[in-house]
């Protein structure tokens, strides 16, 4: 099979934006792959390799081979990410290939790995397309989705802002978007609520402005904001400008929300992320075993808590390796037998399954609000609930996730 | 005709943004014939002094305080701001609330001196060459000073907030008479209308009431010419790069409050101000103006949902689209001059 | 031979080598050693190179000849990688019919841009270009997503007609079931070289749209094309209509972008929007300046040389500075690596700003002044100013009384 | 007070008030300036004669300390002044003024405009009044773009703009190239009218026979060297050299 | 009937009549001069002619076509090839590049692609560019670059590339201005010669009377944009109008 190690050693390819926007997600990305390296190797205090629930690994590497790694930048470019990612594959003999900050990369580099021959882990990728109609055997995803999204926050909005609300989305206008605001729309009106409109905003855009004003002559009395990244940043900073969050509609506080959150965004929008609501993968907050663990070992490696993303690509690395001893082979279909329909916890967000029918992972989803009082600059959001992976599952068939097929795993050469 | 009211009002002031960059790059393109492609990034230094001052006044003492941990579990750090602790705290928070339009009269002597060492070590040089040299080492120099911004400052935004008096925003539509909420506008944003309007009146007053302005264009047009003549436009040069800096970095220091300023926010202006100053013309300063103002309106039109729902996807191009019709129908752009740029 | 000069044919056959031989002269550490970082001897890098080398030499008959600056070109880049997916969709993985309708349709795509922006010259004409590409970056990666997959990228799927796909037939991208893919690996002593499919046919594509673009400089079209440069009017009051002529150049241009485009779908068959952004385009331009507008090899040395920075640069990460400095007292090597960190992996844009700024401050010509200079010092002779390529090298028209 | 060039001069044994000696000048990489030297005395005219691409042009501009040419070598002394370590806008307030050979009627501004903008320093010479005086069109086409002005009222406005300067030596390229005899006629009698304020006078012109006439002394330049330097008389009066160095 | 009949051309510039109303008849194969006082309106005139200008009244008609509304390349393929007052050639190219360009538009016209041919492979036209400026006694300067020639050498290259399209009329506008008085007179040979040999009917402005008189076979002087006079040399020389509002007192 491709890039089969032959030496002492083995290379894994870490491929993140290190140039654009997401830029910090990337570094934060590295910091933990690192961290995960040198865990691997047995390094460091070991991190979440004593709360995992499996045991395999043992500080001596992968299968024995100490685990060394190259990086590149995908820039957030489809077509870089591929350069990148191909020349981790044929100059640097990579085996694995992992990382990534948004959805448009990461599939277009799993549709690469698929093709290549090498397992392709997927980093930040929220979009129902990755593990949908573009789900490929060689990749796996352990981030959650925009249907899981809706699924975890629905229910708390219902609860919040009662179930008569009438929502208006403002979504950024690529698949990305798209899924988000279908999953969301669809989840909010399973329980009561009506949606008024749905705008598409282009790419480029840094002022909202001209889409926000209409918004409170619209009837609506939620504003869903399907953006990310500077997107999301700026479409809040300008909703909050409007004083949409002081207005009354239809009798009701006006809201705002953002279903999806990440922490160094939210730092980016300042004070108008208070009281939002949201949700997220993962965060450093959590009090579960695996979480402190992870938290403790980032945190006196790099002196600040690590963010959801970091948390993501450590997690998959680990789930790699550990997949790997346990299948005795780094052949990727091996790999991938060995990851498809894989249950473990210890991790953070519970147990969790990697389904074998599209992998996509299933676990616990947070909801997330902006905290009205933090104690210190890491500590923006606070965990509003945690939804139970049972109720963000989905079938493998369900009509968002149609369309794509596995195909078959590729070994490669 | 509320929502096209309501849409004019966001059209100006995106369009005093715009206008403000072109005015800028129009500067040094106009009068001394440059094709600045780092003028994006010295609107985004300017964000970045607001970001500095900002960062600046919130410096702070630490003391530990034993009752509460940090994520670690060792003893959080409590900090407050010298300015606090020097001026009391009502004068210190009250100067880091108005660290924005602080950041202005902190941002001039920088902004003109990062022109002036911009101008007398780098673009000096270029004049005479060709413009897509010009091009190159301004798109350098953009590149260079971004990462430098990036590596003290990281990717993502950082936010600045207005002054606590300006945030908020007013009902304009039930002072006219509309129901309330239709016509709603951020204080701010008039702040930056206003701002803007008085920026470019004052560039213009000192480049039609001074003699200055008519040795910078000739000065264009020939050089040589006018140094015959005794001149030493060099120094003039220098001092108009100087100001058309100082405009980009004013433009950007209120700018942050309206949107969280990155160290890439300069790339995503830059392109469009380029299309706005030719469409305005090249060498044209009222042309750059009318243009930044009319393409913003129209941007703010084009996002209007009925017209979404006739025209798909054409917010996400208007701009450009009505930057071909205009070019096609006037060949030098709406007030460009006759041979400026045009070869 | 073949129509060229005998300095001309030389000069091409120079040229024939080195694109023969780039694996052995990118891999020039041996396998293992510290600066293997540095060798890029691997297949997506070396197709690239020749890719990006077509790309550059066909936007040089445009501004190299005739001094108009498209900033719209990325769009043809992107129209042929389309195109050619789209082959791959609809009919099968060869490639052929892909390059074929790449060519046309930018071809088609170039001729109705063109044919527009060439009413205006200078700055005008750069700003219609850009405004084209930017509407149909921003199109395809939204609303036209039906036809280009948005933000994604088209790729090919295992439920797409491929009505001409046979049986057990290759599901990789191939010509007549050679595989694009494919390589000849070949270990000498401590080096590996790679031998492969993919590249020598982009190489040999390479090699045909240089010589192609050889003859054009050196033909009556040429002449006229630079003419349109110098001075547009005294080609009107000489009886000649300027527009045919740009408008030429302006196809032929943009059919070469299309087949580059069709190029890298063909090595990589994925097609994303950002190929069509306004950055493509000025990435186009900055080849063409750094390497040297005008001359026959510049644009081709300016593709190399950002290509190697964003592909090999952006590798060298804290890990691989640690491997480098390791011999050093641990409180130096720190030292060391905290000066030149900035520089490399995540800050290879900075390095590569630097590097623009100090070739255009030092080097006005481009790289291939650069080159130039090298050469003369090593000949030592006096200026021979018939050289090879300085023949159509753009003289700065000085600036004095005329 | 600054000591004077080495070589005093040929003419006369006073010291010259302007005074060029050794030039060397290259465009690029190609020597066209290969060692000028000559002498004007104060409110003297000196006719700088020589066949297409002598260097007569490229003499002016060296002297102007005009970036192209570049001078490497040689000494301008203007009134104890060295202009040769002088940029040209710092010779232009030294007293220096070049009216060169295209006129350069600068784009973009009107008639008076390009007046004005040679009075922006000081020391300023004639006032608008008295410039449009001498050159009455100019006052009638004062609001007109320079550049739009026949070849005749250009060449007017380029001399009218050095008048405005308050300048001690006048460097004049081709003065009469395409102008109406009326014209070359009055302009000639400006250039006396120039000559009786004691404004000293490099000539550059084609029409040899009227520089001549107009000037007191001549220097011939054959591919930038000096083969003749005498009086005006001497060059008339010389069949010879005027048959071959002027072909008249 | 001339070839070139001009009726009754004006044309404004603001508030400025720079041409009144202006007939003028050349007749084929003759030397026609145009002179008049500085701002009279000759390049006006010849702007007209030639594309640059679009005259507001009147009509221009040359060879039984009319030439008004014709983009200046096509004028030029009826057969006008003008000389600039400030020349205009390709500065980029090298002089013999400048003398190729016009050969092409003489033999293929407005445009012809041309885009696999080697320019040596064109042997007619190599020797006829090289013949043209051996005629105006450029072949030393062959290969240096027209941006860095004397003024006058780029007006003999100016003229030369005119010259080689052998047009039907040649429009010079001061061409021997600056230049040294032995080129003059080269000057004025080669035009007669080619005048004489070639058929080309030439209309010359010209401030240098010496030229005008050893060319011209009739002359119009133009002054304030209207013909003042329209006849030979002779009567023109001692013709009392012309003395003053052109020639002066001083003419010898
Ligand atoms: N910019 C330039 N670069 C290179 N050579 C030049 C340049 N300008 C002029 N020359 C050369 O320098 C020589 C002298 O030119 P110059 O213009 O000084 O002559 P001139 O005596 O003024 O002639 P003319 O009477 O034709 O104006 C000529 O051979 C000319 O080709
Ligand atoms: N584009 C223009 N705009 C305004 N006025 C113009 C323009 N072109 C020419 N003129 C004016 O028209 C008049 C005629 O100019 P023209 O150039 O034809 O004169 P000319 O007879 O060629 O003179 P010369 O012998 O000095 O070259 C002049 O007064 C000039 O100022
Ligand atoms: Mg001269
Ligand atoms: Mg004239």
């Amino acid at each position: 099979f491709t890039n089969e190690p032959t030496g002492g050693s083995v290379t894994l390819g870490f491929n993140v934006p290190q140039s654009g926007p997401y830029a910090d997600e990337g570094a934060d990305e590295l910091r933990a792959y690192e961290l995960a390296v040198e865990h691997l190797n047995g390094g460091g205090d070991g991190g979440m390799m004593p709360t995992f629930s499996s045991q395999v690994l043992d500080g001596t590497g992968i299968l024995g081979k100490k685990v060394e790694y190259v990086t590149g930048d995908t820039q957030t470019k489809s077509d870089a990410a591929r350069a990148s990612a191909r020349s981790m594959i044929e100059k640097d003999g990579a085996i694995m290939i992992t990382g990534g900050s948004s959805s448009g990369v990461a599939i277009a580099v799993q549709g690469l790995c698929q093709e290549a021959g090498v397992i392709f882990m997927a980093g930040l990728t929220h979009s129902n397309d990755t593990t949908g109609k573009d789900k490929k055997a060689n990749g796996f995803r352990h981030f959650f989705n925009g249907y899981m999204s809706g699924a975890a926050l629905a229910p708390v909005l219902a609860a919040r802002y009662g179930t008569d609300r009438t929502a208006y989305h403002l979504t950024a206008d690529y698949t990305w978007g798209w899924t988000q605001e279908e999953s969301i729309a669809a989840a909010t009106e399973a329980l009561g609520w009506s949606t008024v409109d749905k705008v598409r905003t282009p790419l480029a855009a840094t002022d909202f402005s001209s889409y926000i004003a209409p918004v409170l002559n619209s009837g609506a009395d939620v504003l869903v904001l399907n953006h990310y990244g500077g997107n999301m940043v700026n479409s809040l900073t300008n909703a909050v400008q409007f004083g949409l969050r002081d207005k009354q509609v239809n009798g009701k506080n006006f809201e705002i929300v953002v279903p999806l959150y990440s922490r160094l965004m939210a730092r980016g929008a300042g004070e108008n992320v208070k009281g939002i609501l949201g949700s997220t993968n993962w965060h450093w907050s959590l009090q579960d075993e695996g979480s402190k663990a992870f938290v403790r070992s980032f945190g006196q490696k790099y002196g600040f808590p690590p963010s959801q993303a970091a948390h993501t690509v450590y997690c998959q690395t680990l789930l790699y390796a550990d997949a790997v001893t346990r299948a005795g082979s780094f052949n990727p279909c091996a790999v991938g037998e060995a990851l498809e329909g894989y249950e473990f916890d210890g991790l953070g967000n519970g147990p969790t399954l990697y389904r074998a029918d599209d992998h996509q992972c299933f676990k616990d989803v947070l909801v997330v609000q902006g905290k009205e009082n933090p104690e210190n600059e890491f500590d923006l959001l606070e965990v509003v609930e945690v939804t139970p992976a049972a109720q963000v599952t989905y079938p493998a068939d369900h009509p968002m996730f149609a369309g794509g097929n596995l195909g078959e795993c590729n070994p490669g050469a | 005709m509320d929502a096209l009211l309501l849409q004019i009002l966001n059209g100006l002031d995106k369009g005093s943004a715009y206008a403000l960059i072109a005015l800028g790059l129009t500067l040094i393109f106009g009068t001394l014939g440059v094709v600045n492609f780092a003028h994006g990034a010295l609107f985004m230094i300017g964000a970045f002094c607001a970001v500095t001052l900002q960062k600046i006044l919130s410096l702070s003492s630490t003391t530990l305080d034993p009752t509460k941990t940090d994520f670690l579990g060792n003893p959080a750090k409590i900090e407050t701001p010298y300015v606090e602790s020097w001026f009391g705290p009502e004068i210190g928070a009250a100067l880091i609330d108005w660290s924005v339009p602080l950041g202005i009269l902190f941002a001039i002597p920088i902004m003109i001196s990062i022109g002036f060492i911009m101008e007398r070590g780098l673009i000096k040089h270029f004049y005479k060459r060709p413009h897509a040299d010009q091009i190159l080492v301004t798109f350098g120099l953009a590149i260079v000073l971004q990462e430098v911004i990036k590596h003290f400052y990281g990717a993502n935004p950082i936010p600045t907030p207005a002054p606590d008096a300006f945030r908020g925003s007013f009902d304009f539509g039930s002072m006219l008479g509309f129901d309330p909420n239709v016509i709603i506008y951020p204080y701010w944003r008039l702040v930056y209308f206003f701002f803007s309007v008085l920026i470019i009146g004052g560039v213009f007053a000192f480049l039609q009431f001074t003699t200055f302005g008519m040795v910078v264009r000739a000065g264009m047009a020939d050089r040589e010419t006018v140094g015959l003549l005794g001149i030493n436009i060099d120094k003039r040069f220098t001092i108009m790069f100087g100001i058309a800096a100082a405009v980009a970095g004013l433009a950007g220091v209120m700018y942050t409050p309206i949107n969280s300023p990155n160290y890439h926010m300069g790339m995503d202006f830059l392109v469009l101000s380029f299309v706005v100053v030719v469409v305005g013309g090249m060498g044209s300063l009222p042309g750059a103006v009318l243009a930044g103002f009319m393409l913003g309106i129209l941007e703010s039109f084009a996002s209007m949902n009925q017209i979404k729902a006739i025209f798909p996807g054409i917010d996400q191009i208007i701009i450009y689209l009505v930057a071909i019709l205009i070019l096609l129908t006037r060949p030098r752009g709406l007030m460009g001059r006759k041979g400026v740029m045009e070869d | 031979m073949l129509g060229l000069e005998n300095k001309d044919t030389k000069f091409l056959l120079v040229v024939v080598a080195l694109t023969l031989c780039t694996p052995i002269i990118l891999q020039p550490f041996p396998e293992g050693s510290s600066l293997a970082q540095f060798n890029a001897g691997y297949p997506d890098l070396m197709q690239r190179f020749a890719i990006f080398g077509i790309f550059a030499i066909g936007f040089n008959i445009l501004f190299g000849l005739t001094g108009y600056l498209s900033f719209g070109h990325a769009a043809f880049l992107g129209v042929g990688s389309y195109s050619t997916v789209w082959m791959f969709k609809l009919l099968s993985y060869n490639v052929l019919p892909g390059l074929v309708l790449a060519v046309i349709t930018s071809g088609i795509f170039a001729l109705f841009i063109g044919y527009i922006s060439l009413r205006r010259s200078g700055i005008y004409f750069s700003i219609l270009t850009l405004a084209f590409a930017q509407m149909s970056f921003n199109l395809a990666y939204s609303v036209l997503t039906p036809i280009t997959n948005g933000e994604t990228g088209l790729q090919v799927y295992t439920d797409d007609p491929q009505y001409l796909m046979g049986e057990g037939a290759l599901t990789t991208t191939h010509v007549f079931g050679l595989a694009m893919n494919k390589s000849l690996i070949v270990p000498i002593g401590g080096w590996e070289f790679n031998f492969n499919v993919g590249y020598y046919f982009c190489a040999i594509i390479a090699i045909l749209a240089f010589y192609l673009s050889l003859r054009i400089f050196r033909s009556p079209f040429g002449l006229m094309l630079r003419a349109v440069k110098s001075n547009q009017q005294r080609m009107n009051y000489t009886g000649l209509n300027s527009r045919p002529y740009t408008l030429a150049a302006f196809v032929i241009s943009g059919m070469y972008a299309g087949l580059a485009g069709g190029l890298l779908a063909s090595m990589d068959p994925l097609a994303g929007a950002e190929r069509m952004q306004w950055t493509a385009s000025g990435e186009v331009v900055i080849m063409t300046i750094l390497g040297g507008a005008g001359t026959l090899m510049g644009p081709v040395l300016g593709a190399g040389f950002i290509k190697y920075f964003e592909n090999i640069f952006s590798k060298i990460n804290d890990n691989v500075l640690h491997g480098w400095f390791s011999f050093l007292p641990d409180g130096i090597e720190d030292f060391f690596i905290n000066i030149v960190n900035p520089f490399f992996g995540e800050g290879w844009h900075l390095t590569l700003g630097l590097l623009f700024m100090c070739v255009v401050i030092f080097l006005p010509g481009g790289l291939m002044e650069g080159g130039q200079r090298i050469l003369n010092l090593l000949k030592r002779k006096s200026k021979d100013t018939a050289d090879d390529d300085s023949a159509h090298h753009p003289k700065q028209s000085p600036h004095v009384a005329e | 007070m600054n000591a004077l060039p080495k070589n005093a001069n040929h003419a006369s044994t006073a010291p010259a008030y302007f005074s060029v000696w050794d030039l060397h000048a290259y465009y690029g990489e190609s020597y066209i300036v290969q060692g000028v030297s000559f002498n004007v005395h104060e409110g003297e005219i000196l006719a700088l004669l020589g066949r297409n691409g002598a260097g007569k042009t490229s003499t002016l501009r060296a002297i102007a300390r005009l970036d192209n040419p570049s001078l490497t070598h040689g000494e301008i002394w203007l009134d104890h002044e060295r202009l040769h370590t002088m940029k040209s806008h710092e010779a232009a307030v030294a007293g220096m003024a070049l009216v060169p050979e295209d006129r350069r009627i600068i784009a973009g501004l009107t008639v008076e405009e390009n007046l004005q903008l040679a009075q922006i320093v000081e020391p300023v010479g004639w006032s608008l009044e008295r410039i449009y005086d001498l050159f009455p069109r100019m006052g009638e086409r004062r609001k007109q773009e320079g550049v739009t002005l026949s070849g005749g009222e250009q060449q007017m406005l380029a001399i009218a703009r050095a008048l405005a300067r308050d300048i001690k030596v006048l460097l004049l390229d081709e003065p009469y190239e395409g102008l109406a005899p009326v014209i070359v006629d009055e302009i000639e009698k400006t250039l006396n009218v120039i000559k009786e304020q004691g404004i000293t006078t490099v000539i550059v012109e084609q029409n040899a026979i009227r520089a001549l006439n107009l000037a007191d002394r001549s220097v011939i330049l054959d591919t930038g060297t000096v083969v003749f330097d005498g009086t005006a008389k001497e060059v008339l009066d010389n069949a010879e050299l005027r048959a071959e160095y002027l072909a008249i | 009937m001339g070839i070139l009949e001009i009726k009754g051309v004006g044309k404004r510039f603001g508030g400025l009549q720079a041409l009144g109303d202006v007939n003028l008849s050349v007749e084929e194969n003759s030397v026609h001069a145009i002179i008049g006082p500085n701002g009279a309106g000759k390049s006006t005139l010849l702007n007209c002619l030639i594309g640059k200008l679009i005259p507001d009244t009147g009509s221009v008609m040359f060879d039984g076509q009319s030439v008004l509304g014709r983009a200046p390349h096509e004028i030029n393929q009826m057969g006008i090839s003008r000389v600039f007052q400030t020349p205009e050639i390709f500065g980029d190219l090298t002089v013999f590049e400048n003398m190729l360009i016009p050969c092409f538009a003489k033999r293929d016209g407005a445009y012809r692609l041309h885009a696999f041919e080697t320019i040596p492979a064109e042997k007619e036209i190599v020797e006829k560019a090289e013949a043209m400026l051996e005629d105006v006694n450029m072949q030393d300067k062959i290969h240096m670059h027209a941006a860095s020639l004397s003024r006058g050498d780029k007006r003999r290259l100016e003229m030369a590339m005119c010259l080689v399209q052998e047009p039907k009329l040649l429009l010079l506008d001061e061409p021997t201005a600056g230049m040294a008085r032995a080129d003059t007179n080269n000057t004025i040979d080669l035009l007669k010669e080619i005048n004489a040999k070639r058929d080309i009917t030439m209309a010359i402005i010209e401030h240098d009377m010496h030229v005008v008189f050893s060319l011209a076979e009739r002359i119009t002087v133009l002054a304030q944009g209207t013909p003042l006079v329209e006849d030979t040399p002779e009567n023109i020389k001692g013709h009392p109008k012309v003395m003053e509002a052109y020639l002066g007192q001083t003419q010898q």
